[in-house]
């Protein structure tokens, strides 16, 4: 079908196995050799250059390669397809800008060696969801990239950071448990302890508990994409984060739940019914997204939301494939959730060089962000719009085709909204260091240009299918919509209230109470279980209690 | 090679002598090279009986039961004793003066009551006479209260009165249980009792003799909701000593409480009783796990842990006594991995929080913040081990979880995999409390000048990564494990 | 006719035991609780087990009484619980539960009389109980040995001095009462011979170690009472040599045993007899000399210059 | 000829559980501690005595009959002493309530 | 009714009282005599089952008897060790008493 899909452009000489194994083992090095005190002061810099392996495997490995990393009992497997493909590639283009980014940034914070520690062990674990094929593996992953990514959200130690973090954890936590429940109701459909997640998945549709494992799984990966309702930690966790951290975390972190829902889910057999769910709620999330990112004051917030918003879409385009039972589909919603990860990861990056940056400055930057958030939006010859044009494949011109394109005036208005407040964000005299100008310029070009290249492989049209003339009519409306919107309200001085992040959140102040109240009820029943009497009584009534069941 | 059965018992207590006549330096280190020895023993029997596949067995004064007392060590006894051995050895160790130091660490009765808690494990372990496993587990009581009560403090001391005196209510009923089977059957040995027990179903007096020494045991090893004596005597006793109850203290009154069921009841009976014991143990994780999250002391927030970790053995008895015999099998190795990995987590965490205290001065949580800057290897160690609690991968926590799930879902037993899913949820929430906490700086920027102790640390590491070690057993019920099952003794006519 | 002595003697100790627990004083309940031990070692000696009376009457509530009394000493009385009527009637279930446990035992009482009786022969004992307790189960009686030691090691743990020096505290201020340097005169003596007999008529009449180590630590104690004799020091090392040679002399007997006869804890064949004695020795003495010491305390240190 | 000594034995022996009873009389009614040790010693040691001396027929063999006299010797001295140690300690505690009542107004 | 199951049931009661003593007892004093009390009964229980299991000559099943004498020396070491920790609780803050 697609070229890059199958057959690697460049041939290279380390073997491809080892190749899949270095992407991962190298940023764990790293990680370890931050115990080595000598080794400590080299590491923040070697971060760019860790993600290399990743990115020439991404290029060079022949793609269906499977390596069996350890024998038997544990069938360690590593294994690159299409959308693990471009998903690993994209994310090491982020990483190694991101890192380049870091570096300068952090130069004179003191906690940058534990940075770098979190830093490493995140793109390891991040690196290692794209690659392995074994669900035991994937869990073992999926955990390491999670609750790494806690050390990036921590990282300032400032109040609201400690709150977004502990948020952040519990739900990590919560996620892991519907991941464990899923991934041992697939595991019993097939005879091994441990099986490949293809053979897994294969068992899925005819499992006994296959409502209850598409359930969980469902859960448990939209709770790391972001979907409404399990979206709240996501504004909080990223717009505390460091800058280089938020864009790692909204760019590559985010993209675990991507690779899971695409690894766990059949690509090809129509799942009756979750299909239908899944792109409801990746709409719901899409306008909801925007509808609050356009009231926040402060770029990185807007931004989060808009990444909650975007996974919307990649769950809509998902839940489509799914319903339709389309082969194929999945490359199609990597391919935008790449083109996402460059772009929001350029964004941030952008933000934080206008942050870090005197006004006139900042307004230059403005302006790199404005083509950006264009291109996010999908305006006509930008990568975004391949990228709209491709999911047009997957999603008809039904009902959630409509709403799809109309999200894209939402995402507009939203872009304008974050350009606007990256004008505003100059608050700085000197100007920014020069390590971090580089790498946020690199990125959005990169950002820019990539979608480019991929179009074609990934989708099997020819470019200039995109920029047909009705494929711009389609594209066009939507943008221009979006940025009258934009037009209006700034001049009316967006009048939009700020809605607090965690937006519904705050709205569970009942279930805290109600969590308060568990464990004082729990505390209570232990103390009264605690006293002598109670507990000499609670024996004897056990030993009755066991000789009348015990017959 | 059953003469290892006799080493394994008699050789910890080689050690009290020198204890005994010479000075407290000499005595530390005969008792770590004796407990060191007694590991070896252990592991020797554990590859003895791996090897040869079969049981070892020894009749003492070579006088075969009902009249004299049996020695055996099947697979499941043998991984409890290379267990206890190996945390015994490196507690002792742990809690040795450092080289050239002056004063001592712990007193010489530390050393002396930790010898007889290695020989009295090991007789728990081997003894197949219920009184015999009766005095060993008084053995076990008077070794590890004086335990608690190290330091003399008040608190200390009124934990060990509560945890001395329900420990003898137990073991009183545990005897009358005994008493009653004798009053039965008029022999005391597993493997006759299960032969007679196999010729004619048991009446209900068996039931209830069963039910008592159950009663009793739960009682010593406190299970929901018996536990009132383990938080105080756990979180007071020092923490040498605390790393030693929690991790394999408890350990032998719940291994004894699955031979009951597993190897001595019939199979209707311990289908019937198992729900009861079930939901005990449903009742530890959820409750002592949520109370554990409401402490605000780190060592009490470690035992109450302990208690709630106990609980997954509960769970295990409905799913081993299953119909089908692979998902008993795999329930029974998921519980007894369980056993093993969290002794080893627990004994880790507790050292951690011991080093943590002292570099601290005290173990309050909300004071312990920057803790990752300023002891760095314990905090290493607790999280490692927490990891193997909350069942992340690799570690033999997640194993026996997966383990536990998967015969759950199979048996159909939905609400024991939502409670060791819940289970993990809140041990997610007592573990990452403390790691949380370490990460962050303190407000005001003051962190205490002293500094770990590196070796003892190292111990504590070690440990966690024993845990993490564990994961890498396949996910498929152990043969090592159902070596020597059903009991019975060779050579003898039943 | 005996029927009617059993009962009766039955609803006595019965009795004795509800007056020591309910009892709100507690140097009454102790009393009370003495009481119960004597009448239990009747009971005892009813049920034709002469060996399990003198143990009961020595150490359940001669010894156990001191200790208690020593306990009881200063305890200001305690409030009756709150829920006394429930468990009273728990107590009543337990006692009516157990009632029918014991009714419902098996008619032809399974037994091992017969393989003992068999066995007893090999052993050169006389008395079938000495000859289980130290040829058939000496596992057992190793192993409590061993928790006697411990039981020491644990009062001693309690001690604030953690490398044992010193004395314990004295049993009483001030001197003695000289009527009781009159019985300990007269008496101990006699103690002394009667544990003496107790212990050679062990091996084929009622008595054996236990029961000797008893009765010497009983006229020890009188002794130390009396002020007759020094209080021991805890860290005096002929004093500890004698504490290990119980537990350690078996466990020695019993490597001797494998080394001879094959089987740990058996006995060379044809030296049973003599090493059975030697063995019995050590061990009285051990369990003179821990329940003497577990009764006196925990050594309270150096003492202050 | 043992109906004579059944005879004498049942008589002492009653004569000596009269004895025990008034003994128990004494320790139930009598006011305080020094009064109460005097009626024990006194009346249990002679109701021994004589139930004792009432059983003494029965005794199947000689050693028997020596052995319950030495009990009652035992019984003799250890009475004795213990009466006179209790009787002091009673009056000690008397004395330091006494004192402890005269501190508290 | 033999009278071995007379002292049997003796025992019973024996348990009964030890349990109430266990149940009630606000101190640790009581809770011990609670203890030896309950102990005490079971160990006339396997009396008894000793003495319904004579024969071969022997007035009582020996086993049981040899048990039990191992099982007093226990339960007095436990005692010991109980009032050794309530001396020094006693001594180490004034009031014997305390809470569970």
């Amino acid at each position: 079908m697609s070229g890059f899909l199958t057959t690697p452009p460049l041939p290279i000489s380390v073997a491809p196995e080892a190749l899949l194994l270095l992407a991962i083992a190298a940023p764990l090095a790293l990680a370890l050799a931050m115990l080595a005190p000598g080794l400590r002061r080299l590491v923040p810099r070697l971060l760019i250059l860790a993600p290399l392996p990743a990115l020439v495997a991404a290029v060079a490995v022949p793609r269906g390669m499977s390596v069996l990393v350890a024998p038997y009992p544990f069938r360690f497997t590593l294994a690159l397809d299409g959308s693990g493909a471009l998903l690993l590639g994209g994310a090491a283009l982020l990483w190694m800008a991101a890192g380049a980014y870091a570096c300068a940034y952090m130069r004179k914070d003191p906690a940058r060696g534990a940075f770098a520690t979190w830093w490493a062990l995140t793109m390891a674990g991040s690196f290692a969801v794209f690659l392995v094929a074994d669900v035991a593996s994937f869990y073992l992953a999926y955990a390491l990239v999670s609750f790494s990514a806690f050390g990036l959200v921590t990282h300032d130690d400032t109040p609201e950071a400690r709150r977004a973090g502990n948020l952040y954890l519990a739900l990590t936590v919560l996620g892991e448990a519907f991941l464990i429940a899923a991934f041992v109701m697939l595991a019993s459909g097939t005879s091994e302890a441990n099986p490949l997640i293809r053979d897994a998945v294969a068992a899925l549709p005819t499992s006994p508990f296959r409502s209850a494992i598409v359930l969980l799984l469902l859960a448990g990966f939209t709770l790391k994409m972001g979907l409404f309702p399990l979206h709240v930690w996501m504004p909080l966790a990223h717009a505390v984060a460091p800058v280089p951290g938020s864009a790692a975390l909204s760019g590559v972190v985010v993209k675990a739940g991507v690779i899971g829902l695409l690894r766990f889910l059949p690509d090809g057999v129509a799942l009756p019914g979750w299909g239908e769910a899944l792109t409801a709620v990746g709409i719901f999330t899409a306008f909801y997204g925007v509808a609050l990112g356009v009231t926040q004051t402060h770029p990185k917030r807007a931004l989060a939301y808009s990444t909650v918003s975007q996974m919307g879409v990649v769950g809509a385009v998902i839940g489509a494939a799914l319903a339709s039972g389309l082969p194929g589909a999945f490359p199609i919603a990597a391919f935008y959730a790449v083109n996402h990860m460059l772009l929001k990861g350029a964004m941030f990056l952008v933000a934080g060089l206008a942050m870090a940056s005197a006004p006139a400055r900042a307004r230059q930057a403005a302006l790199i962000a404005g083509v950006l958030g264009l291109s996010l939006a999908g305006l006509p010859f930008t990568g975004g719009a391949l990228a709209k044009y491709a999911i047009k494949i997957v999603v008809p011109d039904g009902i959630a085709g409509f709403l799809l394109t109309l999200s894209a005036v939402g995402s507009a208005l939203l872009m304008a909204r974050y350009a606007v407040l990256v004008t505003a964000s100059g608050k700085e005299r000197q100007t920014p260091p020069g390590g971090i100008l580089l790498p946020a310029l690199a990125l959005a070009a990169l950002a820019l240009a990539v979608p480019f290249a991929l179009f074609a492989p990934v989708t099997g049209l020819p470019l200039a299918a995109a920029f047909s003339g009705d494929a711009l009519a389609k594209g066009v409306w939507p943008v221009a919509l979006g940025l009258a919107l934009a037009g209006l309200l700034a001049w009316r001085r967006w009048p939009l209230p700020e809605v607090p992040a965690g937006d519904i959140l705050h709205a569970m102040g009942p279930l805290a109470a109600l969590w308060r109240h568990t464990l004082d009820l729990a505390v209570a029943a232990d103390a009264r279980l605690r006293r002598w009497p109670v507990a000499a009584t609670a024996l004897i009534a056990l030993a009755a209690l066991l000789a009348v069941v015990a017959r | 090679m059953s003469a290892l059965l006799v080493l394994a018992l008699t050789v910890p207590l080689l050690g009290l002598v020198p204890l005994l006549l010479a000075g407290p330096r000499v005595g530390e280190r005969a008792a770590l090279a004796v407990l060191a020895i007694g590991a070896g023993l252990c592991v020797a029997v554990g590859v003895a009986v791996a090897l040869s596949g079969r049981a070892l067995q020894y009749f003492v004064a070579g006088l075969a039961p009902p009249l004299g007392i049996g020695l055996r060590a099947d697979g499941f006894s043998a991984a409890m004793m290379g267990m206890s051995a190996l945390v015994l050895a490196l507690t002792a160790f742990y809690a040795m003066r450092a080289p050239g130091a002056g004063a001592p660490r712990m007193p010489p009765a530390f050393f002396m009551l930790l010898l007889a808690l290695a020989s009295a494990l090991n007789l728990a372990f081997l003894a197949q006479d219920l009184f015999t496993l009766y005095v060993a587990l008084e053995l076990l009581t008077f070794a590890a209260v004086p335990l608690v009560c190290l330091d003399g403090k008040p608190g200390q001391l009124r934990a060990a009165m509560t945890y001395l005196m329900f420990a003898l209510f137990g073991s009183v009923l545990y005897l009358l249980g005994v008493v009653l089977v004798y009053g039965q059957f008029g022999t005391l040995d597993f493997a006759r009792l299960s032969a007679a027990l196999a010729l004619a179903p048991p009446g209900w007096s068996f039931g209830a003799a069963l039910a008592l020494m159950s009663a009793g045991l739960m009682a010593k090893a406190a299970l929901f909701p018996l536990h009132l004596w383990l938080p105080p005597a756990h979180a007071g006793a020092p923490p040498a000593a605390s790393a030693v109850l929690s991790a394999v203290v408890i350990k032998a009154p719940l291994f004894l409480l699955v031979r009951l069921w597993a190897d001595l009841a019939p199979v209707p009976m311990a289908q019937a009783a198992a729900p009861v014991l079930a939901i005990c143990g449903a009742g530890a994780i959820l409750v002592c796990g949520v109370v554990a999250l409401a402490q605000v002391r780190l060592k009490l927030l470690i035992a109450y842990s302990t208690a709630a970790q106990i609980g997954y053995l509960g769970l295990m008895f409905p799913l081993a006594a299953g119909a089908d015999a692979y998902w008993s099998a795999l329930a029974w190795t998921g519980g007894t991995l369980h056993l093993v990995s969290h002794a080893f987590s627990k004994a880790a965490m507790f050292m951690a929080a011991g080093l943590i205290a002292e570099v601290f001065g005290h173990d309050r949580l909300a004071g312990l913040k920057g803790a990752a800057r300023v002891a760095p290897l314990s905090i290493a160690a607790f999280g490692i081990g927490g990891l193997s609690l909350l069942g992340l991968p690799p570690s033999g926590g997640f194993t026996a979880k997966v383990m536990l799930l998967t015969s759950a879902l199979q048996q159909g037993a939905w609400w024991i995999g939502v409670v060791v899913l819940a289970g993990g949820l809140l041990a997610g929430g007592y573990v990452l409390r403390l790691l949380v906490l370490a990460l962050q700086r303190p407000e005001d920027g003051t962190l205490p000048a002293a500094r770990e102790c590196g070796w003892r640390a190292g111990i504590a590491l070690a440990l966690a990564f024993g845990a993490v070690a564990l994961g890498f057993l396949p996910l498929a019920p152990l043969g090592f494990l159902s070596i020597g099952r059903p009991i019975a003794w060779e050579g003898l006519a039943p | 006719m005996s029927l009617v002595f059993d009962a009766l003697a039955g609803l006595l100790v019965a009795g004795a035991a509800l007056a020591a627990v309910t009892a709100a004083a507690p140097r009454a309940a102790v009393i009370a609780f003495m009481g119960y031990g004597v009448l239990l070692g009747l009971a005892w000696a009813r049920l034709a087990a002469p060996d399990v009376a003198l143990t009961e009457i020595a150490i359940g509530s001669g010894i156990s009484g001191i200790v208690l009394l020593r306990a009881a000493a200063g305890l200001p009385a305690v409030p009756p619980a709150a829920n006394r009527a429930l468990a009273a009637a728990i107590s009543v279930a337990v006692a009516l539960g157990l009632a029918a446990l014991v009714l419902a035992l098996p008619e032809p009482a399974p037994s091992r009389a017969a393989d003992a009786a068999a066995a007893l022969p090999a052993t050169g004992l006389g008395n079938p109980v000495t000859g289980v307790l130290l040829a058939f189960r000496a596992l057992d009686t190793l192993l409590e040995k061993i928790v006697l030691l411990l039981a020491l090691v644990g009062v001693w743990a309690l001690a604030r001095d953690p490398l044992w020096r010193g004395r314990p505290e004295p049993l009483f201020a001030g001197a003695a009462p000289a009527p009781s340097a009159f019985l300990a005169r007269v008496l101990v003596p006699i103690g002394v011979l009667v544990g003496a007999y107790l212990l050679w008529a062990g091996a084929d009449a009622p008595g054996g170690a236990f029961q000797s180590g008893a009765t010497l630590a009983a006229m020890g104690l009188l002794a130390l009472m009396a002020g007759l004799a020094p209080l021991p020091r805890a860290d005096d090392r002929r004093l500890r040599l004698v504490l290990l040679a119980g537990p350690f002399g078996l466990l020695a007997a019993g490597f001797l045993g494998w080394a001879t006869a094959g089987a740990f804890l058996a006995f060379p064949p044809g030296f049973e007899k003599p090493v059975i004695k030697i063995v019995e020795i050590a061990i009285t003495a051990s369990i003179a000399l821990t329940l003497i010491l577990v009764v006196l305390g925990p050594p309270a240190g150096e003492e202050r210059p | 000829m043992s109906l004579l000594l059944d005879a004498v034995t049942l008589l002492l022996v009653s004569a000596g559980v009269l004895f025990f009873a008034a003994g128990t009389l004494g320790l139930l009614r009598l006011p305080d501690p020094l009064t109460r040790i005097h009626a024990l010693t006194k009346a249990d040691n002679v109701g021994l005595a004589l139930i004792v001396l009432g059983l003494l027929p029965q005794a199947g063999s000689v050693m028997a009959g020596v052995k319950m006299i030495a009990v009652w010797a035992l019984a003799q001295i250890a009475s004795g002493a213990v009466s006179q140690v209790l009787a002091e300690a009673a009056t000690l505690e008397a004395q330091i309530e006494a004192t402890a009542r005269e501190k508290r107004p | 009714m033999s009278d071995a199951m007379l002292y049997a049931l003796a025992g019973a009661m024996l348990a009964g009282c030890g349990t109430y003593g266990l149940l009630t007892a606000g101190g640790a004093l009581g809770r011990i005599l609670g203890f030896n009390i309950l102990g005490g009964g079971v160990f006339l229980i396997f009396g008894a089952v000793a003495r319904r299991g004579a024969g071969a000559g022997l007035a009582a099943d020996p086993v049981p008897q040899a048990l039990v004498i191992t099982g007093i020396v226990v339960a007095f070491c436990a005692t010991a060790l109980a009032v050794a920790l309530l001396l020094r609780l006693k001594a180490a803050d004034g009031a014997g008493e305390e809470e569970p």
